[in-house]
């Protein structure tokens, strides 16, 4: 049985190639993992204490058989702990804890999907592109970059990147649509007619800004909008209160932490 | 004498009996459950969970942590439940457990206090109140009474009046002179001492010239702060009589044992517990192994065994 | 506003014109002379020397460092060549290299700081004298009289009354409150306060049972502290209205921005010499780099401008 | 001009491969290198601020021309730094302060050159018997391990493993001479005759007690000794006064830094 409930363990890295600005990491680990889109670990894989502090990366995708299990991520450099972990060999040891989070929610009466990823965020919505591919749902993927060279590589994306499924966007007009992701979205948003076959539902992940935008624009016309949070951690696993996000509960603004409520919200309950 | 295959390492703090010394630090470990998928907490010296108030607490904005080197900032705000909710919801689940449990218990007034041990008197699963006189995020989290003699000891004096639970105070390392508060927490009737709690520090943003914590300035903790801790630890126990809980920047059992080479009856790990959940167990058998490999059988020889 | 090419980085600590912010810290620069391989050391806005004694000292046994997480403890015990050498063999150098220089002095007794501060008072190409009230790692070092206001008032009057050069405070971090201590500074008539020396700390080794500095205890430095030293820093500028040198931890520029936004008049830079020789100037040219990418032409201009 | 002066420089690893319990490190450095045997280098590659210090490593070899310069050290992973180091790979960035410290003097008078080194010790005083044996001097080479895996490889040795010039030496008598390294100096200084062609001076470095028992021995028949020592430094360049160790000088005993007035000192001179 493949482990879902969180754990710490040793892996070792198979892979860790850089692709573009992307970097692709795969890990081997004591036991295959089973986890829901939208989760995440924590990643420490530096000797000494600076940086102190494990680095939260989406689950990108789990394989392996018993006793042997494997572990992907795709992660962008952007500061110390991941250029760090870009430096890594395979061979080289890592140290996590997964799988963490409440991840996103696929109750049944949504049938049409649109999933949303800005900049890295396409980590976290791909796997649940792939849950909904492996499963033949309807969806269409929304990606939004600044330019070309920081889309993912078209190979990456769940079921191919297809036209007229796959949306790619880039501000300055070098691929696909010509304006933000979200300026996409809302011209799709114009053209679609609820189907009698059930709601529209939204899964995103990206820069808050663009989150709070995706929430403006569909949750006006009730579609049912999960987003999924960053936050600085330190733990991951809800025992330091350090990642809290303000989210509207009963009526009343409580702070919600991030690695344990989150990262997965639904998007009516954020105060952006 | 042959090596022990098994050493001894149960410790007393005053009349608390610890099958290990090490305990998990408040406000590091939440209330113990969250780390039941990781390890069975009973295996603990104690579990210490995070600081409780009388009434629930919402705690700071978001901008609560900060990286440092080797360190952190942290301005949680003391975010929690409640002691109401501590002791109908979560106490009974720890008690099954079977964790040694201790609850960190702070106030925004002398009589704040005296309710939340009032209150954590009748729960018989709880080994003992750790007073916490040192948190440096809220302006009324025990700092202002921590951070001198007098204010200590009325503190202390106070608490001690309104709880039979053996009482551990927690002192605040942002003073002159360690020892004398330690003794003061010792004169006003503390069955022990805990520190450090986290040293106040600040980081800011030189682009947007904005503090990085909503709360301007934070504690530190983590391994920056073990030399700083060990000191501290080392003078409280030349200072006062009654058992000295060291904590600060312990990662490793070599850690741990420096603190208790220097005399401390027990440990506490906090922020190592972020980084590898297994911290505290990992310590434990890391204890275990030392003194194996020292042939010593229990662990009190080892204690306070500093040489000069 | 156009983009200046060139930002001034002049500052002025009390009467002293420095050309730019960064001035090497005490003890960790030798006699400045030592790094004129790696640059020319009149580039800094100012070289302080090796805390000097009115006698040769000859410090600690070794046993004197000890690394620690992202700092390192140091027990050095102020070996030094006694301030009569200095003026005779290093002064001279210094002043032909061109160097702002200040001297770093300290006592076992008053009366020896009184004679040190008036022997150097002779020397035209010092600017200033930094008083330090506040080594931790001789019984002597100024630690005794540095940890409470009152006995820095005392002692910083006697020296402020033994000389007519500027007079830079350096100030103990081991204390409460860091705001009344730079007070009496202040009050007692120095000129500028330079904070933090190192903290105090203390390691030892579970093995053999021995503290692993020779002094038992020793001083922390290096990016561990900075937290604690930018919150003392901007806590000081909130104190006093003479000048604030912000220390403890800078390896950066941008560490060095930090102090300068929380209102500190200039910097100096201590451990980060160990590692790269030419941290100073690097600190340097990075400042120059962020106020020209910030369009600020004046570093003055950015200096305390920390938003709350 | 190679430099001789001491300079921070930025090098890019070029090799470091592990033989035996020994690290060969080659590092490109940006002008060729001048140096005396016995001086060392500050190292430190590694991101972050833990461990914060360099460490010190005796400076192997140098090469290179107007430009583009080499340096080579050899090293034994005994703590958290080697470990470090020996985790870098080709391409990595190093940085480096050298040439530091005074190293062994060769003042025409001695003729003889004996060359002791106990552990990873050779790397110090393989250098110097490179110098003699460029020069074609009389030397010989003791080197000391507790076991044969232990010695350095054969082909690392300056003029080669001849039988007679070059002295091994095992604790447990894998290799050559079944005893301690300063076992086999005593027997060698029993059957040495001074020659008419001047002194025998001997060069050591190696663990502390090892010096000081070359000392013992050789002092006493007049042999000039000098010996490379061993400090915890901070800076390596004389301005923290962290590594200082005891010396008589004029009749005092004063503490000297060995990182400055040493590593290199008169073996009359060390306090023991
Ligand atoms: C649940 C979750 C899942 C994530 N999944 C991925 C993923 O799959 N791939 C990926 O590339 N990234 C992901 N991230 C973001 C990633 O964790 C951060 O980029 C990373 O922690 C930055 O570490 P660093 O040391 O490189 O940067 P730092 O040096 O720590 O910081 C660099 C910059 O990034 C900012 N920053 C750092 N951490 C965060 C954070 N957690 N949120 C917002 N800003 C931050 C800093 O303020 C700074 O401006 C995820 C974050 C969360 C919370
Ligand atoms: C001038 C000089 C030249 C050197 N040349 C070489 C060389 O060419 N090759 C080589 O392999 N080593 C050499 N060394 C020793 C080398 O510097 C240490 O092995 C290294 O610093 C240890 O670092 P670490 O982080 O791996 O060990 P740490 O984790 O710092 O320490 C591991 C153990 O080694 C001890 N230790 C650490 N540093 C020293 C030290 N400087 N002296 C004595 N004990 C120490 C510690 O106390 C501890 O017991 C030299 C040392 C000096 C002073
Ligand atoms: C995120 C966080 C929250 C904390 N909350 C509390 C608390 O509620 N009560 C308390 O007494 N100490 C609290 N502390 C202090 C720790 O218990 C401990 O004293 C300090 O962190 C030093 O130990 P460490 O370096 O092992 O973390 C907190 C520390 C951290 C990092
Ligand atoms: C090895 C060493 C020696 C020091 N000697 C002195 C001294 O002689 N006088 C003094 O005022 N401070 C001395 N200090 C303190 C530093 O000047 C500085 O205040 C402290 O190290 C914090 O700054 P940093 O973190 O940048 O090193 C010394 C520090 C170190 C590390
Ligand atoms: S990161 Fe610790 S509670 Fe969320
Ligand atoms: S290591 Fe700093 S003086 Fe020698």
């Amino acid at each position: 049985m493949p482990f879902r409930r969180p754990r710490f363990v040793h892996g070792k890295i198979l892979r860790n190639t850089g692709s573009g600005i992307f970097y692709r990491m795969e890990v081997a680990i004591p036991e295959p993992l089973s986890f829901v889109p939208g989760q995440f670990a924590m990643v420490s894989g530096w000797p000494g204490n600076d940086p102190l502090l494990p680095r939260p990366l989406a689950i990108f995708r789990s394989g392996g058989t018993r006793g042997k299990g494997t572990v992907e991520f795709v992660y962008k450099v952007v500061g110390r702990g991941t250029a760090l972990l870009s430096g890594l060999h395979g061979g080289d040891p890592l140290a996590l804890t997964l799988p963490l989070g409440h991840g996103f929610e696929f109750p049944g009466e949504d049938r049409s999907w649109w999933l949303v990823g800005g900049g890295v965020g396409f980590s976290t919505v791909f796997p649940a592109a792939a849950a909904l591919d492996a499963q033949r749902s309807d969806f269409e993927i929304f990606l939004g970059a600044r330019t070309r060279d920081q889309l993912p590589p078209g190979d990456w994306i769940p079921g191919g990147a297809i036209p007229g499924r796959v949306h790619l966007c880039t501000d300055d007009g070098t691929a696909g649509f010509f304006g933000s992701v979200t300026a996409a979205l809302r011209e799709r948003l114009d053209r679609w007619k609820p189907s009698g076959k059930g709601r529209l539902a939204i899964l995103a992940c990206g820069p808050r800004e663009m989150l709070k935008t995706v929430a403006e624009a569909a949750l006006p016309l009730d579609v049912r909008v999960q987003v999924s949070l960053e936050s600085h951690m330190a733990c991951g696993f809800g025992v330091c209160w350090g990642c809290v996000t303000e989210v509207r509960e009963g009526g009343k603004a409580v702070y919600r932490r991030v690695c344990k409520e989150g990262p997965v919200f639904d998007a009516r309950e954020v105060v952006w | 004498m042959t090596s022990p295959v098994t050493p001894d390492l149960t410790v007393r703090v005053g009349t608390v009996l610890l099958k290990n010394p090490v305990i998990s630090a408040s406000g590091t470990f939440g209330y113990g459950l969250e780390f039941t998928p990781f390890y069975d907490i009973s295996r603990l010296g104690a579990v210490i969970v995070k600081g409780l108030s009388l009434l629930p607490t919402p705690g700071n904005a978001p901008g609560r942590i900060v990286e440092t080197p080797a360190g952190m900032l942290n301005a949680i705000g003391l975010q929690n439940i409640g002691v109401d909710r501590f002791v109908t919801e979560v106490a009974p689940r720890l008690a099954d457990a079977g964790a040694v449990c201790a609850a960190n218990i702070y106030g925004r007034t002398v009589e704040e206090y005296e309710a939340v041990a009032r209150r954590l008197s009748e729960v018989p699963m709880l080994a003992a109140i750790e007073l916490n006189a040192s948190c440096p995020n809220v302006k009324e989290g025990g700092i202002a009474f921590g951070s001198t003699p007098e204010g200590l000891s009325g503190l202390t004096r106070r608490v001690r009046a309104a709880t039979g639970k053996p009482l551990w105070v927690k002192l605040s390392p942002n003073v002159s002179d360690i020892g004398a508060i330690a003794r003061a927490a010792e004169e006003a009737g503390a069955d022990a001492v805990t520190l450090i709690n986290t040293i106040v520090g600040m980081a800011v943003d030189p682009r947007t010239r904005r503090p990085k914590l909503s709360n301007v300035t934070g504690g530190l903790s983590g391994p920056a702060v073990k030399p700083v801790a060990l000191r501290m630890v080392w003078e409280a126990c030349k200072a006062v009589k009654i058992p000295v809980i060291g904590i600060g920047g312990i990662q490793s059992a070599e850690d741990a044992l420096e603190f208790l080479l220097v005399g401390a009856a027990a440990v506490q790990v906090g922020t190592a517990n972020f980084r590898n959940p297994n911290a505290c167990v990992e310590i434990i058998d890391g204890i275990r192994d030392f003194l194996v490999r020292e042939k010593i059988s229990r662990l009190d020889e080892y204690r306070g065994t500093l040489l000069l």
